[in-house]
């Protein structure tokens, strides 16, 4: 029996068909979710992927959080469930208060789309064992409002517990505080970062890399193996 | 002005019109009242004002576009032709491919960013409207001079509207241009183009068949966007000097077109559509009338059901509104309510607001009363055609006797060595990923090759690799020197750049940038152009499916270079196949495909070292180009070479920068024998490529060449990490990085 | 240090997408009554010195050339007490 | 009907890159005197019916839970007059 992972279509998603893909590459059931349904179809794991849902009008993620499917989403997080937000994803993670920190509109505040390299800082999480810490890895990103923000405070408890996940490497692309490209919960079931390893699984397209597919493949060996 | 309902036309004759302020002249006017047998509504004026336009109804173009038909070669993958919203190509597997250039100049111009945002999302609203998911955008820009303060005022809205807009509904930027030219000051040309993707099967086609069946209008509620004209017909007083209410400028809102698109691709999978029309300029005017005109029967519409932004608008300006973001669906009544569930379900507003008859009358009611009862053919197809006079510029001749080939050449190995910076480091010549960053080139999880490859390439079907390359090119330069000649360079640049990432050319669309059309001299180029993309169409085998002609286009009595814009279009069997630019690998030798002979005329050389254009632009030998096209599809189909890219404006130095900077590998080049190292760098021979072969290919690859008759000539190997010119001079990949990467943040940021 | 603000409104016939979307969730979330809503920006500009009329007529140009795109938004200037 | 002001700021220890590139620009613009500029949001509620103390404290509850994000923004709810 392999792992059933979920992919939340809010209006205005744009990667949930590759994210789709890319789960089914790893090896596991990609399940399409719908933002108005509560139901999560008995999904292990779910996944929250870029776009610009509700066109990030008021802000990233704002209008998307008080969805149905999202009621189903806390609740399943706050109890273990696995949770990784991509981009648009993270943003509506952060708005959710289900991760810590906010997302402002880039420094350069342009639009920016490049092969990014990452560090992963922390191999410990559901969806990162696939990596060893330390490890550098490119994938692509894409966003407008990538400016990972949260104040002092959290951000030494997150850099002291740990929940750094990812740092951009060589470039900060959008004046993201101490370079952080992806973070964790406490519990370190629910992950969020900015760059898209959905678009890193097939070295034909996207950005030509597979880095992106550990993603995929740690959270199916968590899920297969529990 | 009380409603002027049909009636009241018919009972008062003498009532005066402004036609005049909506646009038309006196005899297209006289036109309408023959066509009805009496005076027009003020309703019915509106629509024949905006569907006789030269946008709409294109005039004053329509006698030469015949042409793209007439000498259009014989294809079998012509599925859809001129005609409809977008043209379709077969590309096998069952699969059909809609591709489409428009052009949003004007617009761009006041709002750049509003502008170029609304132009991406009215060619997608094409590409939906023939029933394929869109995959992609390509963007063919052209800026004024790039050191102007006012390019810096359009450039970065236009950018970031064409980002803002196509970024967020999903579509990768795969392809364009950026081009700097002072002609543009005043007139930057932006045009937009889009491709989609359908089983062959779901092509549909805007039409209204079936009396009973309904009409809907869904997406976004209508305001009064861009009906300054419009607004004089409501008015008392029939005042065009009174300030408008009217928004001049459309606010596109791209969410909404996401919604769109995703909500037309469900109700199309459902089958429950029979048939559609997006909402462009003129609005309902144009939808209405095209949709009844193609179809068997009539239509009416009841006005008063059109959901609005603006609860002021009248009759008027509701049929001539252009709010973004809209379309109309015709759907059998049984399946109407399956429809709207679909647009409930996306949060798309959807309304009936009509219904297809047996009659053959557009019939439109407002309060109860008819305020239109034409025959929509002569809104739609009758509109006035023009033969308007045209004549060669007396200053043609002295410009093509300006020789660029006189032009003083670099003394010295050093003078050589220092314009190759200036070329590489020029506007034109340099990096655009300030630009193309801006974009979202990943999006949809099938893009093979986008910007900086020589064309655009998407994966159609995982299972067997299928993939569509997209190229656009242009050279105002060119086209200026000799427009027959320079619409056919255009078509023969996107052929080869279409080639040399390996796929077969297939199709062509077109956006035809032209000065006014009043002006003899501005008919000629336009006339030349055409005449010359049809022949070379018929001669290279790829039909013109469709495109868009922008007129117009000038500051003054000045005129913008005559800017043919080429879209070529082709299929690869196995993405896997694809041909790269950058030169990847170390040791691999270099060969450059095609004849280099002294053509300097229209050259980048020429612009950044003299400021000069004349001469004749490089000679066109489109046999010469379907051998080279084989020969690079055949190479890579057969894994004979390694990477490979087109040589054109800024010749072959420009080319070998680009990739030896892609691979992040140096190059050795020596210049071959017959040739000096100024023509071999800077010429700018048509039908030229160079590639990198492994040496393991080498005989392979020069048997074939030889074979077929394709001067293939070894010019270096990749190696070290310089571009060096043995002989003359070596720049590092470091130096010439910060040239060629530099330019452009440096002007614009 | 006075403060100066510049509201900038999309003028009432432009479409405000963001404004829109904002109002079409508030019933979603529970908040009733709310008929329409637009969105704009807001700078607060800090001014050296005293805020007199030929400060607030730099504004005013400034506003108008500058902080609002005068083709799409209306801009009121005020001074913050 | 009446109209209700939410105006939304970023809290003044985050970094406004928007503000700042307008505080840039002025001088090149020949605008002199602006110590600091900050840019922010500024949302327009028509509400049906008076605005009494109940609409006021709705209103609140929206800028606190949707109209900010009280993260990083700062939120202000006037009544137009
Ligand atoms: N506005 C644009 N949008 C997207 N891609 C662009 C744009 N301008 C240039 N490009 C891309 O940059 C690369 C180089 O452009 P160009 O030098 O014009 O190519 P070529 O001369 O081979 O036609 C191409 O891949 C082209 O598609
Ligand atoms: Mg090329």
């Amino acid at each position: 029996m392999t792992a059933r992972i979920g992919v939340v279509t809010f209006p205005g998603t744009l990667d949930d068909r590759d994210t789709q893909r890319a789960v089914g590459i790893a090896g596991a059931e990609a399940v399409p979710l719908w933002h108005r349904d509560k139901d999560l179809k008995q999904v292990d794991a779910v996944v929250l992927p870029g776009g610009f849902s509700y066109g990030d009008y008021l802000r990233a993620g704002a209008i998307s959080r008080f969805s149905p499917v999202m009621e189903s989403v806390i609740a399943g997080a706050k109890s273990g469930m696995p949770v990784l937000g991509i981009c648009n994803g993270f943003q509506v993670l952060t708005e959710a208060h289900l991760l810590p920190g906010a997302m402002l509109q880039n420094d350069r505040m342009r639009f920016v789309c490049r092969e990014q390299k990452l560090r992963v800082e922390n191999a410990g999480t559901a969806w990162t064992t696939e990596f060893t810490a330390g490890q550098e890895i490119r994938i692509p990103l894409k966003n407008m409002d990538g400016r990972y923000t949260a104040d002092e405070r959290t951000l030494d408890a997150l850099e002291a517990e740990g929940r750094v996940v990812f740092r951009y490497v060589d470039t900060n692309p959008n004046g993201s505080l101490r370079d952080i490209a992806g973070v964790t919960n406490e519990a370190g079931n629910v992950v969020g970062l900015m760059p898209h390893p959905e678009h890193a699984v097939e070295p034909l397209v996207g950005s030509g890399g597979t880095d992106g597919l550990g993603f995929f493949t740690s959270i199916l060996r968590k899920l297969v193996s529990a | 002005m009380s409603l002027d309902t049909v009636e009241n036309a018919a009972a008062t004759p003498d009532t005066p019109l402004p036609w005049k302020e909506l646009g038309l002249k006196e005899d297209e006017y006289l036109r309408v009242r023959e066509i009805l047998g009496r005076r027009p509504t003020g309703a019915e004026l509106a629509m024949y004002s905006v569907m006789w336009s030269e946008h709409c109804s294109y005039k004053s173009s329509k006698v030469h576009l015949r042409q793209f038909g007439e000498k259009a070669p014989q294809s079998d993958a012509m599925l859809v032709g001129i005609g409809e919203n977008a043209g379709v190509v077969d590309v096998g597997q069952g699969y059909a491919v809609t591709f489409k250039v428009e052009s949003h100049n004007h617009p761009s111009y006041v709002e750049p960013y509003q502008g170029a945002a609304t132009g991406v999302g009215g060619i997608v609203r094409d590409i939906i409207a023939m029933g394929a998911r869109p995959v992609a955008v390509v963007d063919p820009l052209r800026f004024g001079a790039a050191d102007h303060p006012d390019t810096k005022r359009v450039l970065p809205g236009v950018v970031a509207g064409i980002g803002g807009y196509g970024n967020c509904l999903g579509l990768p930027n795969i392809g364009g241009e950026v081009v700097f030219d002072a002609c543009y000051q005043g007139n930057p040309l932006v045009n937009a183009g889009a491709v989609g993707v359908m089983r062959h099967e779901d092509i549909h086609l805007a039409k209204a068949s079936g009396a009973g069946n309904k009409v809907i209008l869904y997406g976004a509620r209508t305001g009064g966007d861009g009906i300054g004209g419009a607004s004089i017909l409501a008015s008392e007083t029939f005042d065009a000097t009174k300030p408008s209410k009217r928004p001049a400028v459309q606010v596109g809102d791209p969410f909404q077109e996401k919604l769109l698109i995703e909500c037309t691709l469900e109700a199309f999978a459902e089958k429950l559509v029979v048939g559609i029309q997006d909402l462009g300029a003129a609005g309902l005017s144009c939808a209405t009338s095209e949709l009844a005109s193609n179809g068997s029967g009539g239509m009416t519409v009841v006005l008063d059901d059109v959901p609005l932004r603006d609860s002021t608008l009248s009759p008027e300006e509701i049929l001539m509104s252009e709010s973004q973001e809209r379309m109309c669906a015709v759907v059998e009544p049984e399946k109407v309510e399956r429809f709207l569930a679909i647009c409930e379900k996306w949060d798309v507003i959807a309304t009936v607001v009509g219904e297809v008859t047996d009659g053959d009358r557009l019939e439109i009611f407002w309060h109860g009363e008819k305020i239109v009862d034409v025959d929509p053919r002569t809104v739609a197809h009758d509109g006035p055609v023009y033969e308007r006079p045209l004549a060669r510029p007396e200053w043609q001749d002295a410009l093509q006797a300006d020789d660029a080939n006189k032009l003083p050449r670099p003394a010295d190995a050093a003078a050589l060595k220092e314009q190759v910076k200036r070329v590489i480091g020029s506007p034109n010549q340099a990096s655009k990923a300030w630009i193309t960053d801006q974009y979202d080139r990943y999006v949809q999880g099938n893009t093979v090759l986008a910007q900086p490859e020589d064309s655009g390439m998407i994966r159609v079907d995982a299972e067997s690799g299928l993939g569509v390359a997209l190229a656009t090119d242009g050279n105002g330069r060119y086209a200026k020197l000799d427009p027959y000649t320079g619409a056919q360079l255009a078509l023969a640049e996107a052929y080869r750049n279409v080639a040399t990432t390996g796929a077969r050319p297939l199709a062509v669309s077109d956006c035809l940038n032209f000065g006014s059309p009043e002006d003899p001299a501005v008919m000629w180029q336009f006339s030349e152009a055409v005449r010359g993309l049809a022949d070379g169409c018929r001669q290279l085998g790829t039909p013109v499916t469709g495109g868009n002609v922008s007129l117009y286009n000038q500051t003054g009595d000045v005129a913008i270079h005559p800017t043919p814009v080429v879209a070529v279009l082709g299929v690869i069997d196995d993405v896997a196949r694809r041909t790269p630019v950058a030169f990847a690998e170390q040791g691999q030798l270099l060969y450059l495909l095609g004849d280099t002979k002294e053509e300097f005329g229209g050259s980048a050389w020429s612009e950044v070292i003299h400021e000069h254009l004349g001469g004749l632009p490089p000679a066109v030998d489109l046999e010469r180009e379907r051998l080279l096209g084989d020969i690079l599809i055949s190479a890579s189909r057969d894994g004979m070479i390694d990477a490979a890219h087109d040589l054109s404006d800024g010749g072959l130095i420009t080319s070998v920068v680009e990739s030896a900077l892609l691979g992040g590998n140096g190059v050795r080049l020596v210049v071959p024998e017959g040739l000096d190292a100024f023509t071999f760098l800077f010429s700018e021979s048509a039908g030229r490529a160079v590639v990198a072969v492994p040496r393991s290919e080498e005989l392979r690859f020069t048997d074939m060449c030889g074979a077929r008759g394709l001067p293939a000539t070894r010019i270096g190997v990749v190696d070290g990490d310089a571009v060096e010119v043995q002989g003359e001079f070596a720049l590092s990949l470091g130096e010439l990085r910060e040239i060629h990467e530099g330019t452009v943040p440096g002007l614009l940021a | 240090m006075a403060r100066v603000v510049v509201d900038v409104m999309l003028k009432p016939e432009i479409l405000d997408p963001q404004g829109q979307a904002v109002q079409r969730a508030l019933p979603r979330l529970g908040f009733e009554g709310i008929a329409d809503v637009r969105q704009g920006k807001r700078f607060e500009l800090e001014v050296d010195g005293p805020v007199d009329d030929a400060v607030l007529a730099r504004v005013h140009e400034m506003a108008e050339t500058f902080l609002a795109n005068t083709v799409i938004e209306d801009f009121v200037v005020k001074v913050e007490s």
